[in-house]
């Protein structure tokens, strides 16, 4: 069970092939559930040009963990794994990896979700969007 | 003395509309999370949906604090 | 909207990078889910040193494409890749791989599900296990 | 005549359990899946869980076959 917090752009396949040689359980899982959030170059009709990720340092690490620890004893899964992007970003670029390893299928995918919803509604991460001639705060969740 | 005090935090667009990040409040002013707010804006209106954290734990606006805790006001989280 | 059957062994994650450069949709997705499944090195509380995977060749493309056409239409996604193995394989070898592209996650969430469960009920592959002193045909899938 | 016969395939146990891989019927002997079935295999009885396919896709065993159609016999898949 791994929480990241990057402030510089990360590549979300090459780090889950990483996580899988240092994670030393190969063979033991059937099933890797993976989610990747990355940056839209529009939202609200809007091109977005640029955006912030604002966080509560402490407090995020501290939720991503909590809500790892229930998907762990809700499924059983073997190991999950969050990465997300903090700081200045463009379009494209990745914001959250989300996986999940686990020997069936369902408990991947179920907990895999739940990570993601429960990340969206208590992780205290904050989008700052940068149009052509303002910025905007995202005011809620998608 | 600095034991005395609970500090205060601000994030994302609440930091911008409350025009500052961090402050301090005495313990002798607030005993409630509702009561920093207002020590620490000077009684301005809290938005709507505001969140509120108590040592980076949700908690809601009647709830004790003391001195040496962080209190935290923020917007609807975004992130993911 | 793509459909690969591979007789030798694939790295999904690889795959993925190289499948998003040709696929040209950078900025316009904010959603990838993506489940792969791999061999486990146990099954039915037996260890297992290798596995057939037997398709119906035609047949088998055939209902990967439907199934993919099924989940775009009852979905608002903007691509999805389906990537299987057939042959010999050994533990921890990637079997499949499932990747769903949209602008918002329950899009990719919901039908990256879709088809691995429609795949696992309906694309015609078999697996034969090689366990240390026999084989045997993988009876009902779990 | 080739356009006459209906080809069959067996695949995985249901393969070994037959014996054979393909087959071919004479459309005279068989108009619909199961008299395929029992044609090429001789009168063995069909294993409980059975899925039949004609031309790729799958249908029941009452399914009408012809001349130059593909059925295909084969245990419940178990990919992915």
């Amino acid at each position: 069970m791994l929480i990241e917090i990057k402030d510089a752009a990360f590549e979300p396949y090459q780090r889950l092939l990483d996580y899988q040689v240092s994670a030393n359980f190969a063979g033991k899982y059937g099933a890797t559930a993976v989610f990747v959030g990355s940056m839209r170059e529009f939202n609200q009709g809007d091109d977005v040009e640029a955006m912030e990720l604002e966080h509560y340092p402490g407090m995020t690490e501290k939720y991503l963990q909590k809500i790892s620890e229930e998907a762990a004893s809700k499924w059983d899964i073997l190991d999950s794994l969050i990465v997300h992007r903090v700081g200045e970003m463009q379009p494209n670029d990745p914001i959250v990896l989300v996986a999940v390893w686990s020997a069936h299928r369902a408990a991947a995918f179920d907990a895999s979700r739940y990570l993601m919803e429960e990340l969206k509604s208590r992780a205290p991460f904050w989008k700052k969007e940068s149009l052509s001639d303002k910025s905007r705060w995202v005011d809620k969740n998608t | 003395m600095t034991e005395a005090v609970i500090k205060i935090k601000f994030f994302a667009s609440l930091r911008e509309q409350v025009g500052q990040a961090d402050a301090e409040v005495a313990e002798s002013h607030a005993s409630t999370v509702i009561e920093a707010w207002n020590s620490a804006t000077n009684n301005m209106t809290m938005p709507e949906n505001t969140l509120m954290a108590v040592n980076m734990d949700y908690v809601e606006a009647s709830h004790a604090v003391k001195a040496g805790d962080e209190v935290a006001f923020f917007p609807p989280v975004t992130g993911g």
